[in-house]
């Protein structure tokens, strides 16, 4: 139900919002959490946990909520396993609960055998993989909670880099005193200041109905932050709706922040990402994070309206929202006192259960017991009553002995509809330990603290461990100075002087944790996953004691809250059991993400387009525009084949092949990669990375060379161009470009520093378009009037300087089909240009655009390989029968040359690269088929194969065991594939040369 | 991320700008045919894999294109200095 | 003598409070054993039972620093498969796979071996031929493998984008029904219960300080428990072999990398099978309790920390965004980091050294999980004979001195 | 053949990368706040220096009358050619077309261990304007562009996932150059990062 207004309630209500939840519909309030219209509305059954199916509501009010998991909208905007607790309320919301706790559910109809199935049921049973195998998917049926998506996403995410020199996690009284005190004492420093929530102030809010001086000081200090956000926005960054889930090595900081609350917006070109993930990167951090409450534990702890302390106290302050009217407040610390002295302010009849038989009431004791408010000081609840939801609690007499707690004396029954319960608090230290810190055990808070010195970082607050409000405010402005020192600015502290009215909430007695409780069944720690202590008693028992085993034996803290609440109440029990203390058994580890982070969020916009860059070259449109097929290399994309009006691509390779062995073809090959040599040892350095000779290539020449790595294997190949004695222009594969280009670098940098030798990618600086054919010299005359063309002249694997249609050229004439061609290098942006040039002027030659296909059929009828297809990092230049291309006389071993002695690399019967025939020449064999054997084993495989248009007949290449000994000889290629159709392919192992060996073809005609 | 210190841009600057280029101080050997295989697949393959402070080389890829080294704790990951290439030619010796 | 889990031993547990003997009992190092396995990790774990199951050596003591199947094992996407490209570590990982299939009733202990099949995405021209290649080595080892086309990708898997717009279009994968996932705490509990029943002390939280070494022969270790003796020593501990060599003198051609991977919330079932695609760098599947299990690329970078770069998981979250839209608004919920020890030729190296009873199985890399069951068998042979068992023969350090590696990085990259 | 085999009217037949990316007035992003648009007419030549930096200057500066900055920054000589510090032996002039002829007559001149390399047609260069600048940088790039690219400086950083170089040549106008084959996803990038800033 929900309360008088109260300036404290952070709702507006004048704004009504309608909303749908399990398909009824409810109004709420501007500023509601999905949880609080939820409980204002008496609607308390929120989902169903995970393994026993049990009906459970509200157990908390933020993102430490173990049951409230619902789903949201649908369609585009469907949202699964969402907390009730995080979702902001918007008009026309709808949600479902992840598993509907009015349905049927067979998990708990089963109840009877639930005894049956104790942790690590599965371990034990379906041990027969052929049972396993049909019982798995059944069981899994039953497993998760939200359906998942259906569709795409109809919202996009954005990235932010950050650079600041004080980063401030949290926004409650810590965070925002912190903050303060560091924009106040500096000039040019850069604050961001993260919070989880819409509004500052975290767990402030619970003090305002009983201190004027919490309120004042809040509304105060949250103006001043604002007016630094507006006037100083280059200096102060404020970021709210955002969680701070990850913090990485050197202070990089992942936030994500909650842009469009309102999911059921429907356009779908969004002009504003759903979410952004802010990445930080911080000089100093200052924690703030705060604490969150933990439950009491006792039998049937897990009924309906059974809620930790302060979240009730929250549900009242920030929505005016109490879902009881006979409250029971259990705890074992001071905070209970506060819980009930606001519940009684609100006229809600309460009872103070307190495990603690104190000897000197504190002061707010008195003043409650006066307002005849009933105290019950060394009792414990052991017991809840009522099916689904609370009805009574039955309590017992309980005093600590020693170090262990013991219950005693008659049960007594205190009815009541709602149980508020706190067992003190958990530091959020998840964040200090996402990158290596650790933590302690602290006796006094009964917590786990973090570890006190950190470089470039404090922790103030209830992070810290410190239980009171004003302390917390005076704690953060300590920290924010040694802070400030940090950074070298020099200032003043000056401790703030706040109200009297003081109670601090870290005063906890010993983890309530009594053999008769932890025997009774249905005592629950982990709520989401039904861990009980019976089950982690059970871990221990079979051995799993460590508490990552108990983890992962029972599930514990598996789930969508990862254990907020529950982890450390586990802890305790193991201790207890195991015989140890808190800090022996110590916690897991705590790893990202804090809270959920959409994978939308995570990959931002690089997702489609932008998931790799997409690289074209300057003449890419016009392959577009003539309709080619492109194929991606590395990051390029390049024209694959041009398929006329109903060609497929065996008719368009076809085509295009002949046409330039019979007349002309043009190909863009921009895309391959160009490095420029300069420097008075350019020829030395290239005749250490290449395997062959460079000192006498004279300039106006160009050469074929093979690289190798140290391993003595083929990495990469290309021509190089000698322009004068310092300088060499060497082209490189398109997908090899780069890492051959670091590693060039990487010898010059790190192992040849004496070579004087300056390396420059100019890959894009220069168009390529290769004119290939028996009529190129033709058309290059046409195209060029000032180079002289003549065979004698303009010999194969030279090239000129020129002018094509007026653009500045360099021409190689050189060829990787055989026939006379030309390569054309003018500057990028001139690239279409001369490309639209050549096709016109070829027209009369029917000159016929190829791409990378039929470039691969030409090469391959002349034997040349192609890196990465015809080698695949395991090759020698011998296994790919290139022994010329290796310098028998150079002084310097070149790269790799000392590999080739090893002996396996010898081997005879390494995987050679040869031709291969089949017997009949139609059948083309599948690229990828291997040789067999005569006993059936592989002894090769089939790189590459093509019908060639040419030779009108099917060509391949082939790595075979010892094959070059063995030319002539007839070898099977075993088909396995049915698709392929099983068979086995008579072939003879021949030279890879399949088309003008004797090189006629490549002076091209006249 | 890291955050790494180019000595020659001298600026710290984004995991994302730099490429990793393994351990450091491995020199090529001064004549590799006059070594026992052994010898050349220490150089080759063999690894310190260092677990603590390690020296490393990496390349600042997308900035000034330079190799340098870097002691990183492969324990905290923090970078404990940078220096630039040749600064040093191992552990100790500067 | 341990109560063997059956219906029969369900129903009275049941009924008399859960009775359970302890599976993994909690035990102190004696002085001296016949082996002693360092690393407590499923190979490690393995190792041990087969020693004591096949090799008839139960004199075994498992060390290991932390809780056992706390390193990779626990770690790791739990992917399965043996459809590998060279015959020896096809043959390696299919002695494997075969175990796999037996191993729950083997170890009487379920690990939720699931065959619910694997697929590897193929996403270029060459990544289609060079997943021919693989899929015929497979066939002709005997190996159940087959090259799936996109439409048959896309009916098997109605949620994947095969959309030809794809930055990363899916051309075809290859397929392998038999592989799948387990579960990683299982195979590495099962094994330590097995091992235990048959004798082999695990001893945990008892990390290895030194290796004795004297004359060239191994003598036994120093732990944080103690000095421990053995005349031969196993060394299983993946990331940090490197560490254990260096006691022993000796140094590894491995590299330890940081691995990372991470898991959504638990949902309803929505994907029944394995994707894995190298291109991209995402590996996917969903688990029993409904969560995605999603594996990332490897960081360049050396790292005993168990965590790596954001860039990674970020970018294997955009991968699985490339694969599968509708994943879009699932959340990650928990991310973390392993270290694998990674070999020049992505192969693992099983084989002794040059100090006497000194043996090492490692650089699994990122492939370890799969080959679990299959190299603890072969390397208790390997130890038990003082011989290589005949699938880890290939496997022999020496392959880096003569040259014979077994390069399973398939194509060097796509190039023309 | 009514081919036009004049050097002149090159501008005829040159063609960027980015030009199938610009609307009308040659912006590829034209908001109130924020703004960009492809600067076309430069020409860059690489310069490549010795170790001996200090000659190198010596030599740069009487040969080519140009002030090789150190670290990170620009200078502009008296004709207009900004020279920028890339790395400490890799020094880029960024001219107009007009004065190209000009500096490359001077490389014979240039000592042997010194090297020049003409990358006009590698990059396209574009030009930011706008207080919204770096808010919608920093979308794609991790660099501190509020507190460390202050007015004359140089850093070569990426831009998603494309390396580029990003100077500051006055407070207000910021300057990115782009490799050619980066054109359409760089636009890409911009464009739609713009409408959401």
């Amino acid at each position: 139900m929900r309360l008088a207004q109260h300036p404290s309630h952070q709702v507006d209500y004048s704004k009504s919002l309608n909303f749908i939840f399990n398909n009824k519909r409810y109004k709420g309030y501007e500023g509601d959490t999905l949880a609080s219209a939820l409980l204002a509305n008496d609607a308390l059954l929120f989902s169903r946990s995970f393994k026993y199916g049990r009906k459970r509501g509200l157990m908390a009010a933020g993102v430490e909520e173990p049951n409230a998991l619902v789903s949201l909208e649908i369609g585009g905007r469907y949202t699964p396993n969402l907390k009730a607790t995080e979702i902001m309320l918007y008009d026309g919301l709808s949600a479902v609960s992840a598993s509907n706790p009015n349905a049927f559910d067979m998990r708990a109809f089963i109840k009877p055998l639930h005894r049956f199935m104790p942790a690590g049921f599965y371990y034990k049973t379906f041990i027969k993989q052929k049972v396993w195998a049909k019982v798995e998917d059944r069981i899994r049926a039953f497993s998760g909670f939200s359906k998942a998506p259906t569709e795409e996403d109809v919202d996009v995410y954005d990235h932010i880099f950050h650079h600041a020199e004080v980063v401030v996690i949290g926004g409650g009284a810590a965070g925002i005193s912190a903050a303060l005190e560091v924009l106040n004492n500096s000039q040019k420093e850069r604050v961001i200041l993260v919070d989880e929530r819409s509004q500052l102030g975290g767990e402030l809010f619970n003090e305002f109905t009983s201190d004027e001086a919490a309120m004042k000081w809040h509304k105060d200090s949250v103006n001043r932050l604002l007016s630094f956000a507006n006037e100083d926005s280059e200096r102060f960054t404020l970021l709210t709706k955002s969680t701070a889930y990850a913090w990485h090595d050197q202070n990089f900081i992942e936030v994500l922040e909650t842009i469009t609350t309102a999911e059921s917006l429907t356009s779908s070109e969004p002009q504003k990402a759903r979410k952004i993930v802010h990445r930080i990167r911080a000089k100093e951090v200052i924690l703030a994070t705060g604490a969150h409450e933990r439950p009491m534990i006792f039998e049937a702890n897990d009924l309906t309206n059974i809620m930790l302390s302060q979240s009730v106290r929250r549900y009242l302050h920030e929505y005016g929202v109490i879902s009881g009217k006979k409250v029971v407040v259990y705890g074992n610390n001071d905070s209970i006192y506060s819980t009930a002295r606001d519940l009684h302010v609100n006229d809600i009849e309460c009872v103070v259960v307190d495990v603690r038989s104190s000897e000197d009431p504190i002061e707010i004791v008195a003043e409650l017991k006066d307002s005849d408010v009933k105290v019950l000081q060394g009792y414990s609840i052991v017991k809840v009553l009522g099916t689904h939801q609370v009805k009574a609690v039955e309590i017992k007499q309980t005093k600590l002995q020693g170090n262990s707690w013991q219950v005693f004396g008659d049960t007594q029954t205190l009815s009541c509809d709602l149980v508020a319960t706190s067992g003190g608090f958990n530091p959020v230290v998840h964040l200090d330990c996402h990158n290596g810190a650790k933590t302690y055990f602290d006796e006094v808070s009964q917590s786990f603290l973090p570890q006190q010195e950190r470089d470039n970082r404090e922790v103030c607050g209830a992070v810290a461990g410190v239980g009171a409000w004003q302390d917390a405010i005076n704690d953060a402005k300590n920290k924010a100075q040694f802070t400030l020192n940090a950074l070298g600015v020099l200032s003043e502290l000056t401790q703030e002087i706040l109200s009297e009215n003081y109670s601090n909430y870290f005063n906890v007695s010993q983890f309530f944790t009594p053999k008769e409780i932890l025997n009774k069944p249905k005592v629950f720690l982990d709520l989401q996953n039904d861990v009980t202590t019976l089950d982690v008693a059970l871990s221990i028992r079979e051995g799993y004691r460590s508490i990552e085993h108990i983890k992962r034996y029972t599930a514990m803290g598996f789930g969508t809250d990862q254990g907020k609440t529950g982890n450390i109440n586990g802890i305790a029990v193991a201790a207890e059991l195991l015989g140890i203390t808190m800090s022996e058994v110590g916690t897991t580890t705590f790893r990202p993400a804090y809270t959920g982070v959409d994978f939308g969020a995570m990959a931002g916009r690089e997702v489609g387009d932008f998931f790799d860059p997409q690289r074209y070259t300057t003449i890419h449109d016009s392959h577009v525009a003539s309709g080619a097929e492109f194929e991606v290399v590395g990051q390029w994309y390049r024209p694959w084949y041009y398929p006329k009006t109903g060609e497929n691509i065996h008719q368009a390779v076809h085509r295009e092949c002949l046409a330039t062995r019979t007349s002309l073809g043009m190909m863009d090959a921009s895309t391959l990669g160009k490095i420029d040599v300069q420097g008075s040892d350019a020829r030395e350095f290239l005749s250490r990375i290449y395997t062959n000779a460079w000192m006498k290539l004279a300039p106006g020449s160009c050469r074929y060379g093979l690289m190798c790595n140290e391993k003595g294997m083929i990495i990469d190949d290309g021509v190089s161009t000698c322009i004068n004695d310092n300088h060499f222009i060497m082209t490189t594969t398109t997908g090899g470009a780069a890492s051959v280009y670091s590693a060039l670098e990487m010898w010059l940098q790190t192992e040849w520093s004496d070579l004087d030798v300056h390396l420059n990618s100019v890959t894009d600086q220069y168009s390529t378009v290769a004119v290939v054919g028996p009529n190129a010299r033709k058309l290059m005359k046409l195209l060029c009037q000032d180079v002289d063309f003549e065979r004698e002249n303009f010999k194969f694997m030279q090239w000129r300087q020129g002018t094509v249609c007026g653009v500045d050229a360099r021409i190689m004439r050189i060829s990787f089909s055989g026939e006379l061609a030309y390569e054309i290098n003018v500057e990028a942006n001139y690239g279409r240009y001369i490309w639209d040039q050549v096709a016109i002027a070829g027209e009369k030659w029917n000159i016929t655009p190829y791409g990378t296909e039929s470039m691969h059929v030409l090469r391959a009828e002349k034997g040349y390989i192609i890196v990465g297809q015809d080698t695949d990092g395991s090759m020698t230049p011998m296994d790919v029968n290139m022994s010329w291309i290796l310098a028998k006389d150079k002084p310097f071993s070149y790269v790799g040359r000392r590999s080739f002695s090893i002996s396996a690399l010898c081997a005879e019967d390494r995987l050679q690269l040869v031709g291969l025939l089949t017997k009949d020449s139609s059948t083309v064999l599948p690229e990828g088929a291997h040789i067999i054997d005569n006993k059936g084993k592989s002894i090769g495989y089939v790189t590459s194969s093509y019908f060639s248009p040419i030779l009108e007949k099917s060509i391949a290449m082939a790595q075979i065991k010892g094959g070059l000994a063995k030319m002539g000889e007839t070898v099977l290629v075993k088909i396995v594939q049915k698709k392929q159709g099983l068979k086995e392919i008579p072939c003879e192992i021949s030279s890879s040369v399949f088309y003008d060996s004797e090189g006629e073809k490549v002076d091209g005609n006249e | 991320m890291l955050l790494i210190h180019c000595p020659y841009c001298k600026e710290s600057r984004d995991q994302s700008e730099f490429s990793p280029a393994g351990e450091a101080f491995i020199a090529r050997p001064e004549s590799p045919e006059g070594i026992s295989d052994e010898e050349w697949a220490d150089y080759v393959f063999y690894r310190t894999n260092h677990k603590g402070n390690h020296w490393e080389q990496w390349v600042h890829t997308n900035g000034c294109r330079k190799y340098f080294l870097v002691e990183r704790s492969t324990i905290s990951h923090q970078i404990l200095q940078v220096a630039p290439f040749g600064a040093r030619n191992s552990e100790t010796e500067l | 003598m341990q109560k063997k889990y059956s219906w029969y031993s369900l129903l009275k547990a049941g009924l008399s409070g859960q009775d359970w003997d302890q599976a993994i009992p909690l035990i102190q190092p004696k002085s001296k054993y016949d082996v002693i396995i360092i690393g407590g990790g499923g190979h490690g774990l393995a190792t041990a039972y087969y020693l004591a199951k096949e090799c008839g050596i139960n004199n075994v003591a498992v060390v290991e620093k932390g809780y056992i199947g706390g390193g990779n094992t626990g770690r790791n996407t739990t992917i399965i498969r043996s459809n590998y490209l060279r015959d020896e570590a096809s043959s390696l990982y299919e002695h494997a796979l075969k175990l796999w299939e037996g191993i729950s009733e083997d170890l009487n202990f379920n690990v939720m071996f699931s065959q619910r099949g694997v697929y590897n995405l193929g996403h270029s021209l060459q990544n289609m031929r060079d997943i021919e290649r693989r899929v015929n080595a497979n066939v002709l080892n005997g190996v159940d493998a087959v090259v799936v086309d996109a439409n048959e990708i896309k009916q098997q898997i109605p949620i994947i984008n095969t959309s030809k717009n794809a930055r990363y279009p899916i051309m075809g994968a290859s397929y392998q029904a038999r592989g799948g996932v387990a579960r990683h705490d299982g195979i590495a509990w099962g094994f330590a219960r097995a091992a235990s029943i048959l004798g082999v002390d695990i001893i945990q939280d008892c990390e290895v300080i030194d290796i004795e070494v004297d004359e060239g022969r191994v003598k036994g270790v120093k732990t944080t428990k103690g000095e421990i003796m053995a005349e031969r020593i196993g060394c299983v501990s993946a990331g940090h072999s490197s560490v254990l060599a260096k006691m022993a003198g000796l140094r590894l051609p491995i590299e330890s990398h940081p691995l990372q991977a991470f898991v959504s919330e638990a949902m309803k079932p929505v994907l029944h099978t394995v994707v894995m695609s190298n291109a991209v760098h995402g590996y996917i599947s969903q688990s029993d309790k409904g969560d995605l299990v999603i594996g990332a690329g490897i960081d360049g970078y050396n790292s005993y920390a168990q965590r790596g770069s954001t860039k990674i998981v970020e970018h294997a979250a955009a991968a699985i965004l490339e694969l599968f839209p509708i994943f879009s608004r699932v959340r990650m919920n928990r991310q973390w980091g392993g270290i694998v020890d990674v070999c020049p030729d992505a192969c693992p190296i099983i084989s002794p050294t040059k100090v006497e009873g000194l043996y090492f199985n490692c650089g699994w890399g990122t492939g370890g999980f799969k080959a679990t069951p299959g190299s603890g068998n072969v390397f208790a042979h390997t130890i038990a004979q003082d011989k290589q068992h005949p699938l880890a023969e290939p496997f022999h350090i020496d392959r880096f001195t003569t040259g014979g590696l077994i390069d399973e990085h398939g194509a060097a990259g796509v190039a023309h | 053949m009514g081919m036009n085999n004049s050097k002149e009217n090159l501008m005829l037949k040159f063609a960027s990368t980015f030009q199938p990316l610009i609307d009308q007035e040659g912006y590829l992003v034209n908001q109130n706040d924020v703004s960009c648009r492809e600067v076309v007419g430069n020409a860059l030549a690489i310069l490549r220096t010795s170790k001996d930096h200090e000659k190198s200057k010596k030599d740069a500066k009487e040969i080519l009358d140009v002030d090789l900055p150190e670290e990170l920054s620009m200078t502009t000589n008296n004709v207009g050619v900004q020279c920028l510090w890339i790395s400490p032996d890799e020094f880029w002039l960024l001219h107009s077309q007009q004065k190209k002829a000009e500096i490359w007559n001077k490389i014979e001149s240039l000592p042997i261990e010194m090297s020049m390399v003409d990358n006009s047609g590698a990059y396209g260069v574009l030009e930011f304007i706008g207080e919204k600048v770096n808010k919608l940088l920093s979308r794609w790039m991790s660099y501190d562009l509020s507190g460390s690219l202050n007015s004359g400086k140089v850093v070569s950083t990426t831009l998603g996932q494309a390396p580029v170089i990003v100077f500051r040549t006055s407070e207000g106008k910021l300057m990115i150059m782009v490799r050619h084959s980066f054109s359409h996803y760089v636009a890409g990038l911009l464009k739609d990062s713009a409408k959401r800033i």
